[in-house]
């Protein structure tokens, strides 16, 4: 009687359960017919890797130091404009990374002002592994910063209170207690912002799609040679994402 | 004085919260601000402990105006409702944390902290984190943490709510002993009479994000000023009754005359007065009225047997329901009775003050 | 005093805040330049407009129909094997889009069963609608199944029990209490899968080159003509995106 | 019997909340299910509403086994310690919801819930959405609503637990009054004695997942059946004594001796007992012993004015601490005085079972 109750979203859910399991099973069963040392040893797989290893780490270290004080603001303080910081967070979620891309190369890409005066410089911002950073920095930080706002939320405000009445000023607060207590969250927010900035696919076909990262290299290399082509790079790819996923769990 | 307010009033927006609040403590007080939910309490802790910037009035912290200086500058320990023990540190960590931000040596910081779990009898439990403690345990090592600093105050914001009854006395005697071991100028937070009376050396109550009086708990309680501090600081029978006569005060009740020499009230003959007595003053007794006590006739609606008491509900012929605490032996249901109730236990109340400041 | 305690933080916040608006705002000042109505008048932006408005409501409706009934599962239930459904629901979060396109190609590309089979019958899994559905719906269904469930774990299940006590099945309690109460989060949660559904991109390009949608379109055609050609495009998609998340706050 | 509750235990994982309970309501009859937190009340009040399916024992209601039975086929109303109120509905429609399930026709649901508004006097909120209320007034509609589909038993779970103590003792009147009026077998859970005893015709006490003692609530409190009870439903002082005579059984404090006609305990001479008596039953009196009361002298350690009392505490010769509720004059500090403990306010207890359910 108990569980007949359960019995439309068991169904409903499996279902969608299913969906997400069979793609994942039929990937993996599928690495047995290639040969993955040899798909990654050529210089272009080697390169892809180097640079998503280089750029998706800065990007996510770029979104964790300016997001995370901004995502405490957030959780403590209210102010005017807040509503607008709120929204903008959340910009680059809603905004299609393609268009996203499209924005980027609008704001800094080779003949705007910002983008010349860059490359005259040395430093193009776009088909550049900084463009790739740029790209992968606005698709992927807001995953830290609102997951880290959650975090500090969470925390008791008067542990905060305790905090400074026991002598220590907001920095020393911040750092003795508030980052400790939503260290989970904010770990959390920094391993989706890796995964969402090392797979970032459509803002840096768009910004940089030279030098190529792990996921444009996948799809060059899928047009070229189809899919067994590009098994072993897309599992080092996947691979990569679990382990940092694993490690901080 | 260690602690003083004067004239703190603040808004949340357009709700005035507290307002235009005074009073103070001096060195070793412990004071009880006491009042309903709502009345302002939370928000004059806050501000005290420096979270909460009033609108308006000062601050005094050993004279000094505080009011606007940030709450790791000012001395003051807090215990609030809800623990607030730092769950990533051991007990020990959690008491030696208020230390080390005085630059306290390691050396003396061990023992300090030592001396101080010692206070609150958790020694043992030193290498322990918070959420192996009881919650008898986790509200001492807050006390603890907040006292090893040697604040100049200690403000305890309901530290005794939401605590089974027997925790609660058992806490209570700890606080009351702490308290008086170490000294500490104290102000004790709370919404419970019992709790404040039992602990203050000084009540505040507090109605509404006002001051609605202030004395020795003991004084407040046989003379409340107001009709809310007589009906928050322990039950309270009101009685209507009519002046007979100006000087010595007079008032009939029915037939029945009684003569208030204490009180400096003026009233016109004939002007209807509200009479203050509280249930466990009155008696069941033999209906003989003489200057000193009056003799009010009514019968009993309802009998509620408390265990330690009963409380028999009767009402007058004047009209007045009026709430006898009777410790042994009740009078039947829609039986008529006499109880007498004595002159010195009256307290009379102005008829609009009254109706001012009546609990809604 | 106060104010200074945010000095660090505003800058911090400050900077990323600016990177997030800088491009928007950038990208929408740029839409002056370009002729709107003349860029979308093209039948290839046409069919690319109308694939999306087909293929990203019923992803986002199978989306909601098959994963909210789950997400209060997760919400209220403890069975067995819960993490690992719990694993199986942020998979497609974490897995690179272009991976999730791999994988689905390996579950029902042309060559697995499973494809061969529906492209027999007339039915292709890939290079079809019907494979873009399948590719929104993988990278899309975990948001509105996170949001609901965060929003059905945030109703006091007493609130239920009362319903369940006063004469009311599970079901019936799903629908009077449940539901109206998680209200708000369901919505959010299927503005986000919608919005993730019709930007998607990595994914689509691995299954569903063709036919193309708007963020295939916008890719092929910044190919072929450069930011200026997709100008149009792009706002078109971001401004249905924005209409969506406009309507239901 | 309307509820029955038949050996019901229930574990958690390996922890075993509620162990082998059984206790009944009559048609009527209201009883109050008391004890610390933790000790196994809201496990029971889920598994007789539906919610939790006990590991053992059995559930009846009405005469029928309703263990396996679906809450919503129990008729059986809970209102919980927080307010449940349909934040979406409006109070006639919160009140109504209950009804429309059982199929009723709109003409009659609508003259039902006017019935029921009307009880709790709020017919002229019935538009009004629950956040608009006040919390006494969303207490109250979550009462019509448990009430309106008139259910076989009402569960109230901590109705009145942190409300403050006015609206608290208000609120309580209320459910008295209604239940009385409607007639409904109520099981009203609680932690709080006072409210126990004013309410429950019946009381079930419970401790650590055991009924620890149930009967008439004055019956239990003046001869509890353990020391936990005796504790847990009022003060309790405890004294130490030697058994000097059987047949009556007489018991010596220091010099003085006791005799207490009305047990039924056999203990051998020279066994030590326990003897457990109220605060409020001691008085100071002046030093005379004789069968019927016994005079214990000690020092004064401790006077807290509770206002309407003092509570005195004071150390026995033999070492016990003993705390006396002293109405009106209490003796100063470091006084030696005589309290004069009445044989028949005194109830003896088995060491070893003391020992086993002391409060932890």
């Amino acid at each position: 009687n108990r569980t007949a109750e359960l019995l439309v979203p068991a169904l409903l859910g499996g279902l969608i359960l299913a969906y997400f399991a069979l793609p994942f099973v039929a990937f993996l069963s599928r690495t047995g017919a290639a040969n993955i040392t040899a798909g990654l040893s050529t210089p272009e797989t080697q390169h892809a890797i180097r640079n998503s290893l280089i750029t998706a780490p800065i990007a996510t270290a770029i979104s964790t130091v300016l997001g995370v004080p901004l995502a405490y603001v957030l959780a403590r303080r209210s102010f005017p404009g807040k509503r607008l910081v709120e929204g903008l967070v959340v910009l680059p979620l809603i905004v299609p990374p393609v268009v996203g891309g499209a924005m980027i190369i609008t704001a800094v890409g080779r003949f705007t002002p910002i983008g010349s005066a860059a490359a005259a410089v040395g430093v193009p911002l776009t088909d550049s592994l900084l463009g790739v950073v740029l790209a992968q920095t606005f698709v992927a930080a807001p995953f830290v910063i609102i997951t880290a706002r959650a975090g500090f939320g969470a925390i008791d405000e008067r542990l905060e209170q305790a905090s400074r009445s026991l002598g220590y000023g907001p920095l020393a607060t911040f750092r003795n207690v508030s980052l400790p207590l939503a260290h989970g969250a904010i770990l959390a927010g920094i391993v989706l912002t890796f995964a969402r900035a090392i797979g970032e696919f459509g803002a840096t076909m768009m910004v940089a799609y030279n030098p190529r990262t792990m996921p444009t290299r996948i799809w060059v290399d899928f047009i070229a040679g189809g899919i067994d082509a590009i098994v072993p790079l897309a599992l080092t790819l996947l691979g990569i994402t679990l382990v940092v996923l694993a490690a901080v769990q | 004085m260690t602690l003083e307010l004067e004239g703190v009033s603040h808004r949340y927006g357009d709700e005035l919260a507290v307002s235009d609040v005074s009073f103070g403590a001096e060195p070793g007080e412990l004071v009880g601000l006491l009042g309903p939910s709502g009345c302002g309490k939370t928000t004059l802790v806050q501000a005290i402990a420096g979270h909460v910037r009033p609108t308006a009035g000062r601050i005094l912290l050993r004279g000094d105006d505080v009011t606007d200086t940030p709450p790791e500058r000012r001395h003051v320990s807090v215990v609030f409702q809800r623990p607030t023990l730092y769950p990533h540190m051991t007990v020990s960590e959690n008491v030696a944390y208020g230390l080390a931000a005085r630059g306290m040596d390691r050396e003396e910081r061990d023992a300090r902290t030592r001396d101080y779990l010692d206070l609150v009898d958790l020694e043992e439990q030193c290498d322990s984190y918070p959420t192996e403690l009881s919650g008898g345990q986790q509200r001492r090592v807050e006390l603890a943490r907040a006292l090893a600093p040697q604040p100049d105050v200690l403000l305890l914001d309901e530290p005794l709510s939401g605590l089974d009854p027997t925790l609660r006395e058992r806490l209570r005697d700890e606080i009351a002993r702490i308290q008086r071991e170490t000294g500490v100028t104290t102000l004790f937070v709370t919404h419970d009479q019992e709790d404040a009376m039992a602990l203050a050396d000084r009540l505040v109550v507090m109605n509404d994000g006002r001051v609605a009086g202030s004395g020795h708990p003991r004084r407040l309680y046989d003379s409340p000023p107001t009709p809310f501090v007589a009906s928050f600081l322990g039950r309270s029978n009101t009685l209507s009754g009519t002046v007979v006569n100006q000087d010595p005060l007079t008032v009939a009740f029915g037939d029945a005359e009684l003569s208030l020499d204490g009180t400096n009230l003026r009233r016109s003959e004939g002007e209807t007065v509200l009479c203050h007595v509280r249930p466990k003053d009155l008696s069941f007794a033999p209906a003989e009225t003489n200057g000193a006590s009056v003799s009010v006739t009514g019968e009993v609606k309802r009998i509620v047997d408390l265990g330690r008491r009963y409380d028999v509900t009767l009402e007058t012929r004047t009209g007045d329901e009026v709430v006898v605490e009777e410790p042994a032996r009740p009078p039947s249901r829609d039986e008529s009775v006499s109880v007498s109730v004595p002159g010195d236990c009256v307290t009379v109340f102005d008829g609009e003050q009254s109706d001012s400041s009546r609990l809604s």
